[in-house]
This record gives structure tokens, C-alpha cells and sequence, in this order.
């Protein structure tokens, strides 16, 4: 599975990851609170693309993001004029987008592997409550292994399906989660062969 | 008969199989090669589970790229992992859902079955849950299903490498033993089954490196490994 | 009783086949619907989650998604991720997958003694549409400024494929019980083992 | 060295395993039998994947059944299907996982792994995604995972059973190679890997049906079979 992570040398790629998160949080917090006018929306969406420069990412990187928010944009706005009046439909919307832009930053910006290792140290002070802060990162890096696996076994089912000739319909998704769940318990093995997680005590 | 005019298979811009030009008449056909040369994916244009980018590939006549389904009625398969080719809960309905694909109507479905599990020696084990059923009964219960479909050519990828040296001699013996109703293609590491085909194919790095005795072709192959 | 709590090796391994069986749905048959809140497959996935794994493991299978989304993952159907997903207009349905496939699950298997149509179908209804909309409407109308009595409204447009959802996922999930028993917690298995 | 002592498995009701006793110092044992007959069972109670529910085993005088953490740092395990051990979506990342099992410290991770990538040939393909290996590299991949902890005891499940001819004589040569170093375990069909062993065992309907040189318990399976 490839990330949505676009490499690069920029500040904000150096950026420790856990910092661009929290930075996130705190700017997701303050726009809602001060955007509440045309033009603090205006200069919100001038400072995102500033943050897409930071990261080296270009406008049409940016452009590209809002693109994809067009039916959000186009709905929230909508609906907001309807209610609301335009001003604040205007605002609202910016708000809305800002939002997603700075996460998409922080997202474009940060390699998965140091994600996982900040998704690690976040989940530190949960250690006390029994949650194992490296065991929750080991089963996010699993699940990107298994990933292409259960792809490959949807592939087997539907080339038996087609060598044989047979219609299935969803019945074939039976035969795909047999063989996933077979998988998992061989998975389960190996997990314990190598010392990773305990066996059941039977 | 099978016939392959300057195949080829391309995936994501990689070359899988190369200008592959060859035809086969005799009724027993060893394909063998290295991991990752390109025989399953050779075996795999002969029923259209993979699509020629370049070239064609004919089986009695039918262009399977043209005609994937009717080369399909044609073409039997059978894979090395049984598990993945059991596609229902129990033997009976396994092979119940292929009888019906084959064309057996409503009323003899329950009869076919009933003589293809005699037939295979999985009769006492019509109705018990097709995942506890041994390697062996598995790669039994695939092969029934595919010959209820009385296929002209039959094509078996590697059918007997998780099978013990008794229930790999058993289903070899089925497959290249039918040979004379039906063409048989045999994918295989075991180079003894090879042997006791009528023609060998050897690939090597997506192409076509030898067609001949499966005695010369496998000693050329042994030495070469060694 | 840490020790009772603690995962044993296949329950991490089916934790993470469920993820990414919930992740591989994101790629089937993606309808793209022009709005605010996709139509998904998804959700499907979730309710499998519930009914086959039972509430903890199926709250960690949703978990571990969420996680690989916030990491910047294109695990959602469209092929999204990133921490953005969870400040949008979807994000009350997204985060309500959560408490859903764990209320699915506690329907479907506390105190069960083995796997019951009826109980499959209540489940996958109401954990997998009635907490998932409850959670997600509200948080749908605070970000669109819409009402709550209006975004209800336009949530009925999913009511059909998700209707059509749980009632596939009861069959598949009545239809693995009979095809493959060791897939379910150790008391429905037991059950199952002994029954003809 | 390995001992049983009346050693049984039972599941649900049925009797898998029964009444196994024997002790085996010797560096490279072959366990050969057919298909259920209960070798990877067997092969599976050496490192307390499957516990006894009669007699016990021990693996260098630890009681697996009772100190199975303490079993399954001595005994590695090697499965038939690299892709359910291959635990991480890159080759360094998943020897990195091993490492880190295995107790080297944190700074010494990635040299370690540096150096294992090397000694199997898998440099080059450090940061490749593992499912887009072919079937030889993933098996030699799963293979330096376990040899990473340096067992005392290998134990390997049809290692070499998806491979092909070169491939699987690499994977024979590692396994066999390596003992003197430690003790290995090769649960096999292939009846000329088995054959470089220095003693076999034959299991028969989850009994140890014979143990002794493995040129005559070979010969008297093959004879069986045929
Ligand atoms: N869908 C695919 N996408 C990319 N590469 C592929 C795909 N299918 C096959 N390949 C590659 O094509 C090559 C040939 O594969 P193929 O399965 O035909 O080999 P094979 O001779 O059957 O090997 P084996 O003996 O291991 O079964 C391999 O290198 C494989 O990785
Ligand atoms: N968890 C289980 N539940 C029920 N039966 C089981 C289980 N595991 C194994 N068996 C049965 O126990 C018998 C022995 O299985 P085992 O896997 O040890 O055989 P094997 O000698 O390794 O066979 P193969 O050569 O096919 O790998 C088989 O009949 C199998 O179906
Ligand atoms: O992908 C996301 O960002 C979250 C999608 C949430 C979709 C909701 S869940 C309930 C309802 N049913 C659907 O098919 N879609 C919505
Ligand atoms: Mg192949
Ligand atoms: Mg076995």
C-alpha cells in the first residue's frame, strides 16, 4: 500500500512528525474560532497555501486538494447561503477547507514509518491504563502487510470462480473470508513462533 | 491442440512472458522452469485468466482472447492450492455448483454428484466442512469438480506439490491417465511427473527455451540447477 | 486479569485481516455520489467485523483503520486518509463505525451460545446503521450548519444500500458459521462443534 | 536435543497425535509421512504452537509445555508458507521486527539487519514491498528472520515445498548446513532432502510408526507407497 506521503527536503518534511500533528490541532482549533468573516476566510486560504510552499508542495498540489473538495464546497456553501445569508456561507466554507488543506499538509509531509513511530510515543502515557503503546503500532504496521494479501486472495476466488465457470455472486465473499481468516490463523502462528505475541492457553 | 503464436504478457510495463510461438498436439504436455519464469502465467492465457498483450493463443481452434468464455467450456484448471479453488461449504455442494455450470439439469444434479464423490472416494465425506478434509481429499475434490465439466484440455498448475508421495502419485496418475479423452498440461517442480509426459516445455525468464523429450529437456534442467 | 485482557497471537492476526478487509472493501465498486458523505462498501466490513469477531476484537479491528487513515494512509473508499477525513462532514459517520461494530458484536454474541439469524440481523441493523447514523447526522449538521431534521433527511438516501448491507452480512456471516466454525469465539465455536 | 515422553494431541475429540516417545541428539532429523498423518503436529508441540494434552516434550531440558516462552526462544520455526510469516510490509523492516524479538539493542538494529539482508542475498531488495517478492526470496527472507535469533533448535515445516529446483536446493543447503551450529528439524516430502538427515522419523495415523537411518526409512515409505 503506498501512502498518500509525497517525499521531500523541505521544513516541513524535517518537521518532527508529532509536532506538524500538534500544530495541526492548534490551528484547526483557532480557525474555527476566528474565521468568522469573507475576509478572515480569504487570508485563512492564502496562509494554506502558504503552509503548501513550506512543504515544497506547489499549487497545483494545492489546487488539486481543493478539486477534490468540490462537492464539499459546493454543498456547504449552498446550503449554508440558503440559511445562513452569503457572508457567512462564504466564511463557513473557508473554514471547512482550511481544515482539510493543513491536514492534507501534515499528511503529504510525513513518511508512514515516522507517523507510526509518533502514533507510538503519543500513546506512551497510555501504558499505565494497559494499553501496550508498541503493540498498537506493531498490528497498524501488520494491517499494511495483510493488505495486499486479502487482495490477493480476493484475486485467487475470483480466477477459481472464473476457471471454473461458476456465478457466485456474494457467496464469493464466504470463500474469500474463509481463506482470510485461514491466513490470520497462520499468521497467528508465525506470530507466536517468533516470539511476538502469546500462544492461547488452551 | 494448442497453439501459441508470438505471445506475450506485459504487466505495470514488466515483461511476464515473451514471443512464446509453439503448438502441441500430444496429449500429455510437462511445462517446466524456474520460480518466476512464466509457466503459471503461461498456463494461465490458456484459459483466459490472463490476457496476451501481444500475440494469440489458440485451443482447438478458439481464439481465447477473442473468446475467453467459449475457450473457457474447453479449458479445465486446475490450481495448486485446492483451498482457494473449494468454493462452497461441503463436497456436495462444490460439486453440485459445478455440475450446474456444466449444464446437468436440476433434476440429475443431485445422482452426478452423488457417482463424481464415489467415483473420487470422498463419498463419506459429502457433507462434511470442505476445510477439514485432508491436502489430498481437497486436491481430489477440485479435480472431480473440474472434470464434471468434461473439459477438452485440462491444464494443472503445480497440482501435486502439498501432496505426500502416495496422493501425489494418485492424482498424477488421474490426470496424465485420462490423457486420450482429454489433452492434459502439466505445470510441475516434480521432475519424475514430468517425465512421464509426451512432450516437455521449459520456460526461462518469460520465454520459451526448449520444447522436446521431457528426458532432454529435464536433463538439460537438472544440470543446469546443479 | 491483565493477563485475561492481554490479545493472543491469532486475535492480533485476525484483528489485522479484518482491517484490511475493511480497507480491501474501500476498493469495491466505489459509487461516486456527488456529496458530502460517500456511499461505501465499507461499511459492509464493519458489520462482519461485529458479527464475526465479537465487540473488542471488532472495536480494534475499526481502531486500527482510523489509525492507519490518521497516518496518512489511503485506507477510505476513494482512496483518502489522512487526519483530514476526521474533521470533515463524513467524520461523524466514520468515528460512529467505531461504537457500531462493537454494539454489533455484543448483539451478536453476548451470552450466545451459538450463531442465531435474528440476532445477526438486529446486530448488523442496530449497530451497523443506527449507531453509525447517530453519531454521524449530528456531527454532519454542525459542520454544514443544516439542521438536524434535514440532514436526517438526506441520510435516508443511504438507508437502502445499507439495508441491503446488513442483510448481506447476515447471510455471509450465517454462511461462514456453516463453511468455517473456527472463525468464531471459542463458546459459539463449541456450540457449533457439537451440533450435527 | 529433544525428548517426548508419551506424548498425545487431542482436538476436539480426536485423537491427532498418540503415544510419541522418543530422543533425538542428532544434528539434522528428517520426519517424513503422509499427508495427516501428523508431522506437523508433532513438529508443531517442539516450540508449544500446539500444546500436549498427553506426556510431554522437551527441547534441551525445557518442558515446552510448561515454560513455553522459555521453549520458544531455543526453537525457531520455519512455516510452508513464507507469506504468513512475513509479519512487515518491507525485508528490513520485518528482520528489524526479529532483531528487536531477539533483544539486540535498539542502536544495533540496523547494522544487524544490514548485515542479514547481505548474507542472504536480499540487499538490494531491503525496501521493496514483501508481498512483491517471488516465492524463493520470501521463503529466504522468513528464513534469516528466524536464523536473526539464533536457535538452538530449528524446526522447518516443508520449507522447500513451493520452490523450485534451485531454489529449493539453496533453502536444503541453509537448513542443513547450518546444524553442528544448532539442531534442525525438517519436517519433508522431498525424500532426497530427507535422505541427507542423519536419522528419520515416519509418522503414520498420528503414530511414530519408525525411527532409524534415514536410507531405510525411506525406502521402506517409497516401497509402501508404490
Ligand atoms: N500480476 C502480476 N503483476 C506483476 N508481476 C507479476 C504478476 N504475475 C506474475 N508476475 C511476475 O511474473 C513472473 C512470472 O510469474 P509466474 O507466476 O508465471 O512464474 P512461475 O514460473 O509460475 O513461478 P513459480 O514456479 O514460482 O510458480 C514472476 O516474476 C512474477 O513475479
Ligand atoms: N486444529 C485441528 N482441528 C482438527 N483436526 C486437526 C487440526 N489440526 C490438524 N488436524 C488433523 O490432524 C491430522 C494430522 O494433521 P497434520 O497437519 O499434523 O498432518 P501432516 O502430517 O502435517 O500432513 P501434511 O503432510 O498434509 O502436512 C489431520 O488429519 C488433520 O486434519
Ligand atoms: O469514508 C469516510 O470518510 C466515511 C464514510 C462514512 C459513510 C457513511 S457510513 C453510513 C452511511 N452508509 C454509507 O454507505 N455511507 C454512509
Ligand atoms: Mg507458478
Ligand atoms: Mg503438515
Amino acid at each position: 500500500m503506498i501512502g498518500l506521503y509525497r517525499p521531500g527536503t523541505s521544513a516541513l518534511h524535517r518537521a518532527p512528525a508529532g509536532a506538524k500533528v500538534a500544530a495541526l490541532a492548534v490551528l484547526a482549533v483557532a480557525a474555527t474560532l476566528l474565521v468568522r468573516t469573507p475576509l478572515a476566510g480569504a487570508a485563512a486560504l492564502a496562509a494554506t497555501l502558504v503552509a503548501f510552499a513550506a512543504g515544497a508542495l506547489g499549487v497545483a498540489a494545492w489546487a488539486a486538494q481543493v478539486w477534490a473538495m468540490r462537492w464539499l464546497v459546493v454543498l456547504v456553501a449552498g446550503s449554508q447561503w440558503i440559511f445562513l445569508g452569503p457572508a457567512e456561507a462564504a466564511a463557513g466554507t473557508a473554514r471547512v477547507v482550511t481544515v482539510l488543506l493543513l491536514a492534507a499538509v501534515v499528511t503529504m509531509t510525513t513518511p508512514t514509518s515516522e507517523m507510526i513511530d509518533a502514533l507510538e510515543r503519543a500513546l506512551a502515557p497510555l501504558a499505565r491504563v494497559g494499553v501496550d503503546p508498541w503493540r498498537v503500532a506493531f498490528v497498524v504496521q501488520l494491517t499494511i502487510a495483510v493488505v495486499p494479501v486479502v487482495g490477493s486472495l480476493w484475486h485467487r476466488v475470483a480466477e477459481a470462480r472464473r476457471a471454473r465457470g461458476v456465478r457466485l455472486g456474494p457467496r464469493a465473499v464466504v470463500t474469500l473470508l474463509v481463506l482470510a481468516l485461514r491466513y490470520a490463523d497462520e499468521v497467528g502462528d508465525a506470530l507466536t513462533a517468533r516470539g511476538i505475541a502469546p500462544a492461547a492457553r488452551r | 491442440m494448442i497453439e501459441a503464436h508470438g505471445l506475450g504478457v506485459e504487466i505495470d510495463g514488466a515483461t511476464i512472458l515473451a514471443d512464446v510461438t509453439v503448438a502441441l498436439a500430444e496429449p500429455r504436455v510437462a511445462v517446466i522452469g524456474r520460480n518466476g519464469s512464466g509457466k503459471s502465467t503461461f498456463a494461465r492465457t490458456l484459459n483466459g485468466l490472463v490476457r496476451p498483450t501481444a500475440g494469440r493463443v489458440e485451443v482447438d481452434g478458439v481464439d481465447v482472447g477473442r473468446a475467453p468464455k467459449r475457450a473457457r467450456e474447453r479449458v479445465g484448471f486446475l490450481f495448486t492450492q485446492p483451498d482457494a479453488q473449494i468454493l462452497m461449504p461441503t463436497p456436495a455442494e462444490d460439486l453440485a455448483l459445478s455440475a450446474r455450470a456444466a449444464g446437468v439439469p436440476r433434476g440429475e444434479v443431485a445422482s452426478r454428484v452423488a457417482a463424481q464423490l464415489e467415483a473420487f472416494g470422498l463419498a463419506a465425506h459429502a457433507n462434511q466442512p470442505a476445510y477439514s478434509l485432508s491436502g489430498g481429499q481437497k486436491q481430489l475434490l477440485a479435480l472431480a469438480a473440474v472434470l464434471l465439466g468434461a473439459p477438452r484440455i485440462l491444464v494443472a498448475d503445480e497440482p501435486t506439490t502439498l501432496l505426500d508421495l502416495h496422493n501425489a502419485r494418485r492424482i498424477g496418475d488421474l490426470l496424465l491417465s485420462g490423457a486420450g479423452a482429454r489433452q492434459v498440461v502439466l505445470v510441475t517442480h516434480d521432475l519424475d511427473l514430468a517425465a512421464r509426459c509426451d512432450v516437455a516445455l521449459r520456460f526461462e525468464k518469460g520465454r520459451l527455451a526448449a520444447v522436446g523429450a521431457p528426458d532432454e529437456i529435464i536433463a538439460a534442467y537438472r544440470a543446469e540447477a546443479a | 486479569m491483565a493477563e485475561e485482557r492481554q490479545w493472543e497471537a491469532r486475535d492480533i492476526a485476525r484483528i489485522a485481516v479484518f482491517a484490511g478487509i475493511i480497507v480491501a472493501l474501500g476498493f469495491v465498486a466505489p459509487i461516486p455520489v456527488p456529496g458530502l458523505v460517500p456511499i461505501t462498501a465499507q461499511t459492509l466490513g464493519v458489520m462482519l467485523a461485529g458479527t464475526v469477531l465479537g465487540a473488542r476484537r471488532a472495536g480494534a479491528a475499526v481502531g486500527v483503520v482510523f489509525l492507519l487513515a490518521a497516518i496518512g494512509l489511503p485506507v477510505l473508499s476513494g482512496g483518502r486518509g489522512g487526519l483530514g477525513v476526521f474533521l470533515g462532514p463524513a467524520s461523524g459517520y466514520l468515528i460512529g463505525w467505531l461504537p457500531g461494530a462493537m454494539v454489533v458484536g455484543l448483539i451478536v454474541h453476548a451470552g450466545a451460545r451459538r450463531i442465531t439469524w435474528w440476532r445477526t440481523a438486529l446486530g448488523a441493523v442496530v449497530g451497523g446503521i443506527a449507531v453509525v447514523y447517530a453519531f454521524g447526522i449530528p456531527v454532519q449538521a454542525a459542520s454544514t450548519g443544516l439542521g438536524l431534521g434535514e440532514t436526517a433527511l438526506t441520510s435516508l438516501a443511504f438507508l437502502p444500500g445499507d439495508a441491503i448491507k446488513a442483510a448481506v452480512a447476515t447471510a455471509l456471516t450465517l454462511a461462514l458459521y456453516r463453511a468455517y466454525p473456527p472463525a468464531f469465539p471459542a463458546p459459539v465455536r463449541r456450540a457449533r462443534a457439537v451440533a450435527p
